[in-house]
């Protein structure tokens, strides 16, 4: 197979199947928590509770204060990633278009250049969570292969992505190709990995702020 | 008919001086990134090369390729270089010789036996038997069989010949295959595009006179000098791509400005061929510089590559029914999977025996 | 599989609920729940990693609630839970977790970890592996009425004796009372001077209440030691008593876990929303001194610094209420470093002060409070949880520390207005 | 403007300074490049216009520069048609071009004497 009709697979054929295991794996995944149900809770709710779990959805995504000094490297190193990875996947022009093809929705793209810096510290970073996993005692302890697989998973779009982008190690189209094929590899092995915490920590914090609101804790 | 005559004798004959002909070599270097010091060598190489003999073979085509490569004459030196080597056998411009042309063809394969260049343009047809393309009687597949057998080199002009082409797309009724999937005995060099630029053309075969070898390949068997770099890389327009400023339509502000048309569904990145600086119709300009994004005409699939107009990065194929299937499937192996889980949990809560203090010793005694 | 482990696995499934699938998916094993836990914190073992502690939940859970578990325990993967590792996991769910809510705080995908370890508990007390001094503490709260084992007459003892300490008649099963006041073992063993300490507030707040002599004990060693079937009946006592009497409202006592079984786990114990309101004593003390019904006089000079117990502040949203109290009578109050919803536990919530075995690691991770207090410079702690209390003293006291401890209520009667009082 | 003309001055001055040292130059092949019209203006700005040109006419003419800097050559080569076959910036003495070819130079001679003997001939014939 050369490298176009490689290209052409993962466009195509390759993209459908990816995102039919995709789309019907998160779904299998909300069906199988929400079966499980929750009970009413019967005690007298605090005033105020109505938004708590929606404002945690949010508010968890900001530092806790009392740890930012003593966790510095864990929230600058996830801070550096997720917003890096988020500003690469949505605002790259190519990127832009696939979701304007697919969706009808689109956004303007940021320049080349700066996507690329943020890419490059993106990398960088991810590189350094999987040294800082090795290294931190609690990291290495609870790390499982679904950990190490998960970060494989994600360096692989970015690490193609960038290759690609600078037509470095392999030509653009197999470099192009390999970073689509990655990008569905991970859609793939979204919904069984621990990469479904980019859903279902929406699920959680809506829980954890909703009882945490009941009893009128401030989240 | 070829003779022992050298190329520079010919051209001397037909009038063109040393300093003419410098100059030549001179474009034909730029043309193949050949540096500049090297040009004394290649015209002392070319003065004293010998005509070689060539058969061209049309086959599944629509004439485009000899159509670019023809369509001005002796001042260009691509007709030059075409007029000064031997072309035994042309198909389509020598149809009306009828059995004459085919004598030619026949003689000329049999007096310069494993030292001709064959050059074929068009796919060949394999479905039952080649019937789909034939000339006198004889089908493309034959043909190509019988005359590649003595060939030096296979020159496979244009995308059909080179990768099957328009033929070849899906769904492809004629079973359309290129040259090389055919021929696997000789090299072949593959001169893609739909068509492929004439200079092209003309510096392959400049290489081979020149130095009497093939010249470097990439692994889809293209002269790298010519098909090295992508469309995209050599593109004027890039610095826009980087700025992240595109063309929405092909009338917009952007599309006025000259901006990247990325959006507009251009295949440059992942196209490799010398339009952005070889340019067209004579230097002119290229698709690009004319609006228009690059098709892609010199990649294998290029037809069945998507929508001309989608970009680069989009599905070449619609994702909603595929979507909706999976969302079905989703629902009805989550449904299924839920109704387990409940089972499962009310089994639980039916068998939930109440704890009492003395339970919690006794099943301590249990296992201490 | 023994009886009771098949109990224990029964129980896993049945408290398995959409939070706890939806808390196990969104894990990534970020480890910051470690640097939330003073467990951690103060001995640097991994295995005291909150999310660690649910490792035999989290494998039922995976096994038996999700299509890639199930898959997985068809072709034979998957380890089961065994016996065996429900001991080693015995210390790590009760030994040290104190429920704080400090590592469901600060986790970024929003995991109420404290609210699995509960659940867990269920399990783990059902298939035997609960500890003995949670054990013994359910016992005698099943059989005698008190975790401390304090029977009636040892209740109505101390009510007589604060009567005599403050002169003021304490009514005992006075149907019709406003308020019914319930106390914690700890304060009635410990501290009774809470007690005379309501008398004299209420007296000047005239609020017309009561005590029960059936319904007296606030503390649920069913909630701690994690058995809902227990739970339910000790927090039964207390209704059955408050409607019986027909009170508006119970005051949950100083004591954090006391006023989460009662105030929250309490109506789903019982299947139903109570006929009276459960308030905190520092919330109504709050409520009194914006209503001007509580008055008092003079502030201490003394140096003050307030321990939030955590079941109250960050389990139970009550930071603003002791702190208008403590600055309403003393004119030097010091806040710790990591205060309100943000402070470290005593070390001894969640019934980890009733576990034997817990206390070198106890007094080990008791070195956090110990830095806090330091830092503050102050020679008295106040707080509003007889358990915290007892548990600082004890860490005070093998640290060689001479830091004082008082209850808020205490702290707020002493400053009472004379003139009211008398 | 695609901002190719800077480096390409940068790469003229460096064959100048080696034209300078070794007296062998070089050349670079413009029509190679992605340039646009407005960097074909900054170049010939920057360049200017010299004391030489040439224009020789074999396959079409080529018209050779000297631009305001000595050495440095523009030359432009079209087809019978007056299509622009190839452009290059040349930095030389001399571009080879503009040398006649030994060959030529040889059979010049010869067709010289032939004339001459031709004219010789004539003379006598008369």
């Amino acid at each position: 197979m050369n490298d176009m009709a490689l290209l052409l697979w993962a466009r195509g054929p390759g993209l459908q199947i990816a995102l039919v295991v995709f789309i019907a794996g998160m779904l299998l995944k909300l069906f199988e928590i929400f079966s499980l149900g929750r009970k009413k809770d019967l005690s007298t709710p605090r005033p105020g509770k109505a938004w708590s779990g929606l404002k945690t959805i949010f508010s968890r995504s900001l530092p806790d204060k009392t740890l930012l000094k003593r966790s510095f490297p864990t929230y600058l190193m996830g801070y550096t990633f997720h917003i890096g990875f988020f500003i690469a996947l949505l605002f790259l022009a190519p990127h832009i278009e696939l979701f304007r093809n697919t969706t009808g929705l689109g956004w303007p793209a940021l320049p080349g250049a700066l996507v690329d810096g943020i890419s490059l510290l993106t990398i960088v970073a991810l590189l350094l969570m999987l040294g800082y996993r090795l290294y931190h005692p609690v990291k290495r302890f609870l790390s499982t292969f679904d950990d190490y697989a998960s970060w494989a998973l994600t360096m692989a779009p970015l690490l193609s992505g960038y290759l690609a982008f600078h037509h470095l190690l392999l030509p653009y189209t197999q470099m192009l190709a390999l970073h689509i094929l990655s990008v569905e590899l991970l859609l793939v092995c979204m919904p069984f990995t621990k990469l479904f915490h980019t859903v279902s920590l929406f699920i959680s914090r809506w829980y954890n702020g909703d009882a945490l609101g009941h009893k009128g804790a401030r989240l | 008919m070829s003779d022992e005559q050298s190329l520079g004798a010919l051209l001397r004959e037909q009038g063109i001086s040393r300093r003419g002909f410098l100059k030549f070599c001179g474009a034909m270097a730029s043309l193949m990134a050949l540096p500049g010091s090297m040009v004394p060598a290649i015209a002392a190489a070319l003065d004293k090369a010998l005509r070689p003999s060539v058969i061209w073979l049309s086959f599944q085509e629509c004439t485009g390729c000899t159509e670019s490569l023809t369509r001005s004459h002796s001042p260009t030196l691509e007709g030059l270089i075409l007029n000064a080597i031997s072309l035994d056998y042309h198909h389509t411009l020598q149809a009306a010789s009828g059995e004459a042309a085919e004598a030619a063809r026949e003689a000329a394969m049999k007096q310069f036996f494993g030292k001709y260049l064959l050059i074929v343009d068009g796919s060949i047809p394999t479905k039952d038997g080649g019937v789909y393309s034939t000339i006198a009687g004889v089908s493309n597949l034959d043909m190509l069989h019988e005359a590649a057998k003595g060939a030096a080199a296979i020159v496979a002009v244009g995308t059909c010949a080179a990768f099957g082409g328009l033929p070849h797309a899906n769904p492809n009724p004629t079973g359309a295959v290129a040259v090389s999937d055919i021929i696997r005995d000789k090299p072949i060099i593959n001169v893609s595009g739909c068509p492929p630029i004439p200079v092209v053309i003309t510096g392959v075969l400049a290489h081979y006179l020149t130095f009497g070898t093939l010249p470097e390949l990439d692994d889809l068997g293209r002269p790298k000098a010519f098909y090295g770099e992508s469309i995209h890389d050599r593109c004027y327009r890039r610095p826009f791509y980087d700025q992240g400023k595109f063309a929405k339509t092909f009338d917009d502000e952007g599309a006025r400005n000259g901006w990247c048309l990325f959006e507009l569904g251009c295949k440059g990145p992942t196209t490799f061929n010398a339009c952005a600086t070889t340019k067209w119709n004579q230097g002119t300009s290229f698709p690009i510089e004319s609006g228009h994004g690059c098709l892609g005409c010199s990649e294998p699939n290029f037809w069945d590559a998507g929508s001309f107009y989608h970009a680069l990065s989009t599905p070449i194929t619609p994702v909603g029914r595929a979507a909706a299937v999976a969302a079905a499937a989703g629902i009805v192996g989550g449904a299924a999977i839920a109704m387990h889980n409940r089972h499962v949990k009310a089994a639980a809560r039916s068998g939930h025996q109440t704890v009492t203090v003395n339970d919690l010793e006794q099943a301590s005694g249990e296992t201490k | 599989m023994t009886a009771s482990l098949q109990r224990g696995l029964n129980a896993f499934r049945e408290v398995m609920d959409a939070p706890i699938a939806s808390f196990f998916n969104s894990c990534v094993h970020c480890g910051l729940c470690a640097d939330a836990c003073l467990f951690h914190t103060e001995t640097g073992d991994p295995k005291y990693t909150p999310i660690h502690k649910l490792e035999p939940l989290r494998k039922l859970w995976k096994r038996e609630y999700t299509l890639l578990g199930k898959l997985a325990a068809l072709v034979g993967l998957g380890a089961t839970v065994s016996d065996a590792e429900l001991e080693e996991w015995s210390p790590l769910v009760y030994d040290s977790c104190t429920l704080c809510g400090r590592c469901t705080l600060v986790c970024p995908v929003g995991n109420d970890i404290t609210y699995m370890i509960r659940k867990m508990r269920e399990g783990m007390a059902a298939s035997g592996h609960a500890p003995a001094g949670l054990v013994e503490a359910s016992r005698r709260t099943i059989e005698l009425g008190s975790p401390m084992g304090i029977q009636t007459k040892a209740f109505m003892a101390q009510v007589r004796g604060q009567e005599e300490e403050t002169g003021i008649d304490i009514p005992v099963d006075q149907a019709g009372a406003d308020y019914l006041v319930i106390m914690s073992s700890m304060e009635i063993l410990g501290y009774p001077e809470y007690l005379g300490s309501l008398a004299r507030i209420f007296k000047q707040a005239g609020i017309s209440w009561t005590v029960s002599s059936e319904a007296f004990e606030a503390t649920n060693s069913g909630i701690q030691i994690g058995v809902s079937d227990i739970a339910r009946q000790i927090v039964a006592r207390v209704v059955d008593a408050a409607e019986k009497l027909g009170v508006k409202y119970v005051i949950s006592p100083e004591c954090g876990h006391a006023f989460t079984a009662l105030r929250w786990e309490g109506p789903n114990l019982i299947g139903r929303p109570y006929k009276f309101e459960v308030v905190h004593i520092l919330e109504l003390l709050d409520q009194l001194r914006r209503d001007g019904r509580l008055k008092t006089e003079g502030k201490t000079g003394e140096a003050l610094t307030l321990h939030d117990p955590c079941q109250i502040v960050r389990r139970g949203g009550i930071v603003a209420e002791p702190r208008h109290l403590v600055n309403m009578v003393a004119s030097d109050f010091r806040e710790m470093e990591d205060p309100g919803m943000y402070n470290w536990c005593c070390g001894g919530g969640g019934g980890v002060s009733a576990i034997t075995e817990a206390e070198e690691l106890r007094f080990k991770v008791f070195r956090i409070k110990k830095r806090q207090i330091e830092g503050t410079g102050a020679g008295t702690m106040v707080t509003a949880c007889a358990n915290c209390r007892n548990v600082l003293e004890e860490g005070l006291e093998h640290y060689k520390m001479d830091t004082r401890m008082i209850g808020i209520t205490e702290l707020v009667a002493e400053h009472l207005k004379q003139e009211d009082a008398s | 403007m695609s901002g190719n003309a800077a480096p390409l001055l940068h790469e003229i001055a460096a064959l100048l300074d080696r034209l300078a040292l070794t007296g062998e130059g070089g050349s670079v092949q413009l029509n190679g490049l992605p340039l646009q019209p407005g960097d074909y203006e900054a170049l010939q700005e920057a360049l200017g216009e010299g004391e030489v040109s040439a224009e020789i006419q074999a396959l079409g003419p080529s018209l050779i520069r000297e631009t305001a800097l000595h050495g440095v050559w523009w030359a432009t080569h079209r087809n019978a048609l007056q299509e622009v076959v190839a452009e290059s910036i040349e930095v030389t003495r001399c571009p080879a071009l503009l040398q006649t070819p030994a060959e030529d130079v040889a059979e010049a001679a010869r067709i010289l004497r032939e004339r001459l003997s031709v004219a010789t001939k004539g003379e006598h014939d008369v």
